[in-house]
């Protein structure tokens, strides 16, 4: 075995370092993984305990909602909520705010006043970044198609809207084909990408929205044996398989956020409102374009998560 | 018994009057053209060999099946019958050669499932649901519990209480199949009593059985099935079972004597001591020898099957020893039992006995298998046909093929297939729970000829049967047991069915033997 | 003829007689007793659960946090007590969880798009649960589909539908906003006692007056018991089953509602995995899947001991990776300790 | 039809013989041609469907396409024909999924933490996911656990060890780079034909020659079709269980391996859902849930609808919400068909 869990001790272990219960939309995926070392290193620095957990997928808003509830029981000094859905939260942030919980937001979001400030990152932007390398990629004219890791919630459509406007908007040579959804299982998404490059023979590029997708995307060109210049693969997120992809040159590029400065930074916020401090109303915590060129640099290379 | 027919304004008209029906399944013409009438206040016994389509023609009467071709009249007036229900409606009432009870449910939920007392529209009222059960039984002069679950029940009791639901029907033609196999003796005249009782001269019985003794009792004439044909009828009073058994079979049989005393050598085969569970038995003790046939008499739930489900290892012991050629074998699964050479053919068939879904041949080698399996653990598909053909052949087993399914075979053809399973692994003890449970005479003979033979072979045969001429003509010893205990064991030359019945009815006041 | 047949030495036939009724006498007895200690033993191992947890943790045993639990076991709890009657069949339904998804999503269709008052939509959409489960029903007991199947089907087919029907965006509740309060009010003063805790324990009983009080639950047991049988005594299975299948939608649409107004928004992803959770709080409760058997108050303790191990071991902070762990773990123990009982028994 | 059978009765029984015979050699052919029609029919709905969306896409019926859908079939496949002895035997299995996952894992472990060398680390996975099959028959054979409780507990615990060997990260095969060649090699030059889909063709071969050729095959329809007779038979049933889950976990050790070797990484996530598509796979084959009936050829060709028509709808550009819709439809038209078939012949 090798789970680290030492670093999240219980919530209600000694009286007098503050608990900071962690609710995000998920744990089980490398970027949530650095989410929560970036909250744990803020933890240590800032002496507070802290809880950190996610439902199973990204569609479980109502095992979040438990989870809040749960996290809300325990008496926290302050909540981190990065919302599945902001409205469902709805009831429970107003209880927060009632027993005066602070609450922050992360990673996206939460449309509501209650949180005293949201730490994440701009997704459009980001997308549209790497639409724009995209475009670069294929020379600005031909068919590209997207695989996204989700419909429903805010960053995967943030993610489709943010590459799809951006192509509408700037690129009138560039043909978007097909959008499909794979639920970032690697595998799944590496089948539908086969379907897409199938039914397109043509096809250019392929956006993948997240790790998974992105990583699906690269294995269905690896299966297919294509030409890496014939078609560009644009990505999201991190992880060792895209880093390698990268350096392989199975992928133009990708746009990383930086989750640890995410979590970081949502502990660090809630310590300072922990103690009255005045919060920003927003904390942008950026995104970086990487591909071959510069993903030694040392900037990058901090953001980055194998 | 014959000429008591009513007379009078319908005295001409039979209650019930098929003609022409036939009915195939694939590979099988069950019914060919068969015509039969059923008169007014008569109970007409149909008797026929093994899969001679006596149960087919009933399933047609009860709405189950549809026939290809033929006319059912009631009261003179031409009927089709639709379904269970519009046959209930038509006052055709059925016992089912096969159980069709809810084990999940109790007794009085049994009887009236599907006119349910109601309270209000939609809500049960149990306590008259009970009382109605209860009141029916006093009628009945039976004695079941109306809230016990029938799951509880052994295979006796659930057979009244198909009789009890039968006849809880305001039913004027009331059918049964096979109501006595799984009776003894005593039930069987409980059985009678009530058939008695339900015959009016606007009511009328068809009555299936394998036991010619009980036609003379019962019935006022026989109807003869053979290959799906009528055959025959006579009237009862009339004929003989010769006769009827010749019309079925198409040839005499002659029913042998009782055994005289064979000497049987010295060592036993199997010892049981002191066998006791936690359920019933008491300090069970017996012996058999190679050779030899040791019979098993008693009442219904005297514990027979339970003995032999205990020296299996299908039920837990509390204590006992079992000793095989003198030596003490631990036996904890029938696996175990088989492998040390003792093989247990259940009395409950369809639950215990066949694969109902698999094809015949699989079916005769399932205990065998190994014995058909090559070092790695290939099957010879080859060697299971040849055997499978064998068994069918030499115990006449009535079916197009060996691949046939053993679920479209009728009831004595099922069983031969179970004792077929059991021939075909070579065992040293085989011990046989109501062997003959719904078997044709003739059948019934092989049967007996193959136990003989079997113990001629040298091996020891333990026979449960509740019927005690059958007991009586086989076994060489006849064990008798009561209420989980061995009160008697006789030799066959002492055993009178008066004294086997009273050793039957020796409750625990009365002690056990030594 | 001769006539071989054997009257006992005595007179009557009073020696069968008297030996059935020494049986009679004491099984049915026994058999409620034995009934009763097995549901008050799964019930004891609910205790067990708390007590430990309480122990473990002075956040457990609050009433806030027992509020909670219950609030967690709602959805799941309603969706299982319609299963119950399903299981009993023989059969199984797969299409629970993203049926109820679709529901949610009809109801976000009726008071927000049509704008329909809160009422209608929400018989509305109890009702289309009644339809999804009707057409299961038609499926399996009409065209002769196994359960199993004509489910997962339904399973795809609802959770594809609440994507097209939404447009695949949360669908929100703004024109009623006291839809919310189906689930959420709180209808004792002092603690949080949400209405829809309430709702749940007024379903438990109906379903349970159901199973054991009418003809509905009657046919359901004796279904699962031996569908052929009961045929054969004249039931008209065929259209029982429609009913009880419908039946289980009607509480499947119900937990639309139930969950709809709790998140104050209809989802339309999710419910896939609902159904397995939902059906092993049917079968932890002693209901079995071969049918014939079962209690709703075996489900209710099933499904509260689900919700009791999921709240427990978040309480106490066990890292989520091992909770899963802990859950399936306990899940067979509880089972195992059952079946012991009943060998033993 | 007309029966020859009107002999004198004076003879024996020899009419009953002869008019049998005469059907004798009818039957057991016509229910083999029965029985392969069947089949050949289901195969034919698998036919239909590909002939649509040939016509419907050019892209669709390509070599490349093909091998596609072969690849996406492989690894549910070989689940699938696991769990088809499983589900014959009238059992079922819903840890196959992510049981899958933590073999993957536990690949990663032999090869990747502990240095194995690759044939070494390949068949500790494969017995390790015989090790997860082997618990689950003890508990269910032992122990008397329901199947579908035993192995959702199995299931819940697979989950959450995966996360917790793996550290909740993905494990990459960097020392043996080779290893992502199991699946991925292609083994016929020209076109793309991964070894993947060749294991997968192998395995078919050996399930469906171990279910119809091997004891283990007998005893499996045997256990399915009555369990008590069967054990009754001196057949020791517990132990075969057993061995038949054990087998089935083999199959989840191999799927785990060529997942793994797929994706060149072992993901400690995800699994959930895959054991309702097996089974979708195994039960659109024909093979009753009941037990006592079912085949591998029909398992496959029950993969293969599912990989098909998810391969297709992606091609003809389906709407993806409309894709499960249509997935759900075709499921149960598929098998409402087979159902009209078999009520016919
Ligand atoms: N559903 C079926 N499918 C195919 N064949 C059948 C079916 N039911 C009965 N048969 C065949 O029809 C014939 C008549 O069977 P039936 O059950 O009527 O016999 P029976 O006279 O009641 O015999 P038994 O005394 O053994 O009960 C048998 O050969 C049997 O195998
Ligand atoms: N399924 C059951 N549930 C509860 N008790 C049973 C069950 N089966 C049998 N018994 C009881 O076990 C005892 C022994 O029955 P067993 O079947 O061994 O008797 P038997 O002598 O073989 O008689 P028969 O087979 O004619 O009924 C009886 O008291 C009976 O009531
Ligand atoms: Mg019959
Ligand atoms: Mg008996």
């Amino acid at each position: 075995g090798c789970a680290d869990s030492g670093a999240t001790t219980g919530g209600d272990a000694g009286g007098d370092t503050p608990y900071v219960a962690l609710v995000s939309k998920g744990f089980q995926h490398q970027f949530w993984q650095a989410v929560k070392s970036g909250a744990e290193q803020a933890a240590e620095e800032f002496d507070v305990e802290i809880t950190f957990e996610g439902p199973d997928t990204e569609a479980d808003v109502d095992q979040q909602i438990q989870m809040l509830q749960t996290a809300l029981d325990k008496g926290p000094a302050a909540i981190g909520f990065a919302a599945l859905d902001s409205q469902a939260a709805g009831p429970l942030l107003q209880q927060a705010k009632d027993s005066n919980i602070p609450v922050i937001a992360f990673d996206s979001g939460v449309d509501s006043d209650i949180p005293l400030t949201t730490a994440a990152t701009d997704n459009l932007a980001a997308a549209a970044e790497a639409a724009k390398h995209m475009a670069d990629a294929v020379g600005h004219e031909g068919k590209v198609a997207l695989v996204v890791h989700d419909q429903t919630s805010v960053t995967g459509q943030e993610r489709r809207d943010g590459f799809v406007e951006y192509m509408e908007e700037n690129e009138p040579d560039i043909e978007i084909v097909d959008i499909q959804y794979g639920g970032g299982d690697q595998a799944k998404s590496a089948d539908l990408a086969k379907a897409i490059i199938a039914a397109n023979p043509d096809l250019k590029g392929i956006y993948g929205s997240n790790e998974g997708s992105a990583i699906g995307v690269v294995q269905a060109v690896k299966e297919l044996g294509i030409d890496p210049a014939a078609l560009a693969v644009v990505g999201f997120d991190s992880g060792k398989a895209q880093m390698d992809a990268i350096r392989d040159g199975l992928m133009l590029g990708a746009i990383t956020q930086n989750p640890v400065g995410i979590g970081y930074e949502t502990v660090k916020a809630a310590v300072e409102a922990i103690n009255g401090e005045d919060l920003p109303e927003t904390i942008d915590t950026g995104y970086y374009w990487y591909d071959a060129a510069n993903i030694d640099d040392e900037e990058i290379q901090a953001v980055l998560y194998e | 018994m014959t000429d008591s027919a009513p007379s009078g304004d319908v005295a001409g008209t039979p209650l019930l009057d098929l003609t022409g029906v036939s009915k195939g399944f694939p590979g099988v013409q069950a019914l060919d053209d068969v015509s039969l009438e059923l008169r007014r206040g008569e109970v007409l016994a149909l008797v026929g060999e093994n899969g001679a389509g006596k149960s087919t023609l009933m399933k047609l009467l009860a709405g189950i099946y549809t026939p290809d071709a033929g006319v059912f009249r009631l009261n003179g007036e031409e009927i089709t019958i639709e379904g269970p229900k519009h046959a209930q409606e038509l006052g055709i009432s059925i016992i089912h050669q096969e159980f069709n009870l809810m084990p999940d449910l109790t007794v009085a939920q049994n009887i009236y499932i599907g006119r349910e007392q109601r309270a209000a529209g939609f809500f049960l009222d149990e306590r008259s649901l009970n009382r109605r059960a209860r009141k029916l039984f006093e009628g009945l002069g039976l004695a079941l519990d109306p809230t016990e679950r029938v799951e509880n029940l052994t295979v006796a009791k659930q057979q009244m209480v198909e009789i009890a639901k039968a006849l809880s029907f305001e039913a004027k033609v009331l059918i049964m199949d096979e109501p006595t196999a799984a009776l003894n003796d005593a039930e069987v005249d409980v059985l009678f009593e009530l058939i008695g009782r339900f015959r009016r001269p606007e009511t009328g019985v068809v009555y299936i059985s394998h036991r010619m003794e009980e036609l003379t009792r019962i019935s006022d004439r026989i109807t003869v099935l053979r290959d799906g044909r009528n055959v025959g009828t006579r009237v009862t009073a009339e004929t003989d079972q010769r006769e009827v058994i010749s019309l079925m079979v198409g040839r005499e049989i002659s029913g042998e004597q009782r055994p005289a005393a064979r000497p049987i050598d010295g060592a036993p085969v199997l010892s049981v001591e002191h066998l006791s569970t936690r359920s019933l038995l008491r300090d069970v003790g017996f012996e058999v020898h190679a050779g030899e046939i040791l019979g098993f008499a008693g009442l219904m739930g005297a514990g027979r099957t339970e003995v032999a489900r205990a020296i299996v290892g299908a039920d837990p012991r509390e204590s006992g020893e079992i000793r095989m050629h003198g030596k003490a074998v631990s036996i904890g699964n029938p696996a175990e039992a088989s492998r040390h050479g003792i093989g247990y053919l259940s009395e409950d068939r369809k639950h215990l006995g066949v694969l109902l879904e698999r094809s015949v041949r699989e079916n005769i080698v399932l205990s065998a298998l190994r014995d058909y399996t090559s070092a790695l653990g290939f099957v010879n598909d080859a060697r299971i046909e040849a055997t499978g053909r064998d068994y069918i052949e030499r115990l006449r087993i009535k079916t197009p093929s060996s691949a046939q399914l053993v679920q479209n075979l009728s009831g004595g053809n099922q069983q031969k297939v179970v004792i077929a399973k059991w021939l075909a692994k070579d065992c040293d003890v085989l011990i046989f729970d109501e062997p003959t449970r719904g078997i044709d005479v003739g059948a019934k003979e092989e049967i007996y000829a193959l136990l003989k033979g079997l113990a001629e072979q040298g091996k020891a045969i333990i026979m449960i049967s509740s019927e005690l001429p059958e007991v009586l003509r086989l076994s060489d010893r006849i064990a008798v047991m009561a209420e989980g205990r061995l009160t008697a064991i006789l030799d066959n030359a002492d055993a009178t069915q008066e004294n086997l019945m009273d050793y039957a009815t020796r409750f625990s006041s009365e002690g056990t033997i030594a | 003829m001769t006539s071989p047949t054997v009257t006992p030495p005595t007179s009557d036939r009073s020696p069968s007689t008297t030996a059935f009724a020494a049986i009679d006498k004491g099984t049915p007895r026994f058999a409620r007793l034995r009934g009763s200690l097995q549901q008050l033993l799964a019930f004891a191992s609910l205790i067990l659960i708390v007590v430990v947890f309480s122990i473990a943790s002075p956040h457990f045993f609050t009433a806030n946090n027992l509020v909670s639990i219950l609030t967690a076991a709602t959805v799941t709890g309603v969706l299982a007590l319609g299963t119950t009657f399903v299981i009993i069949t023989g059969g199984i339904d797969l299409s629970i969880g993203t049926g109820m998804v679709l529901c949610g999503v009809m109801a976000g269709v009726f008071l927000t798009y049509l704008g329909w008052p809160l009422w209608a939509g929400v018989a509305a959409t109890i009702l289309f649960g009644g339809l999804i489960g009707l057409i299961n029903g038609v499926n399996i007991s009409v065209l002769g589909i196994p359960p199993f199947i004509a489910t997962l089907g339904m399973m795809l087919i609802a959770a594809g539908l609440s994507l097209v029907i939404s447009g695949t965006k949360p669908i929100y509740f703004n024109e009623t906003p006291e839809f919310q309060s189906i689930m959420n009010l709180s209808i004792i003063p002092g603690i949080r006692f949400p209405m829809g805790v309430a709702i749940f324990i007024v379903m438990i009983v109906v379903a349970a007056v159901l199973l054991s009080k009418t003809i509905l639950g009657r046919y359901t047991f004796s279904i699962g018991s031996n569908e052929a049988a009961t045929a054969l005594s004249g039931v008209n299975v065929r259209r029982w089953k429609i009913v009880i299948y419908t039946l289980a939608g009607l509480f499947v649409g119900l937990a639309g509602v139930l969950s709809a107004s709790r998140l104050s928004s209809a989802q339309p992803t999710g419910g896939m995995g609902l159904e397995l959770e939902a059906i092993a709080a049917v079968v932890i409760g002693g209901t079995s899947l071969q049918g014939g058997k079962g209690s709703i108050v075996g489900t209710v303790i099933g499904a509260l001991i689900m919700a009791v191990l999921t709240n427990g071991l978040r309480i106490i902070s066990v890292p989520q990776e091992w909770q899963s762990v802990a859950v399936g773990i306990v899940i067979l123990v509880a089972v195992y300790l059952d079946m012991l009982r009943r060998r033993r028994a």
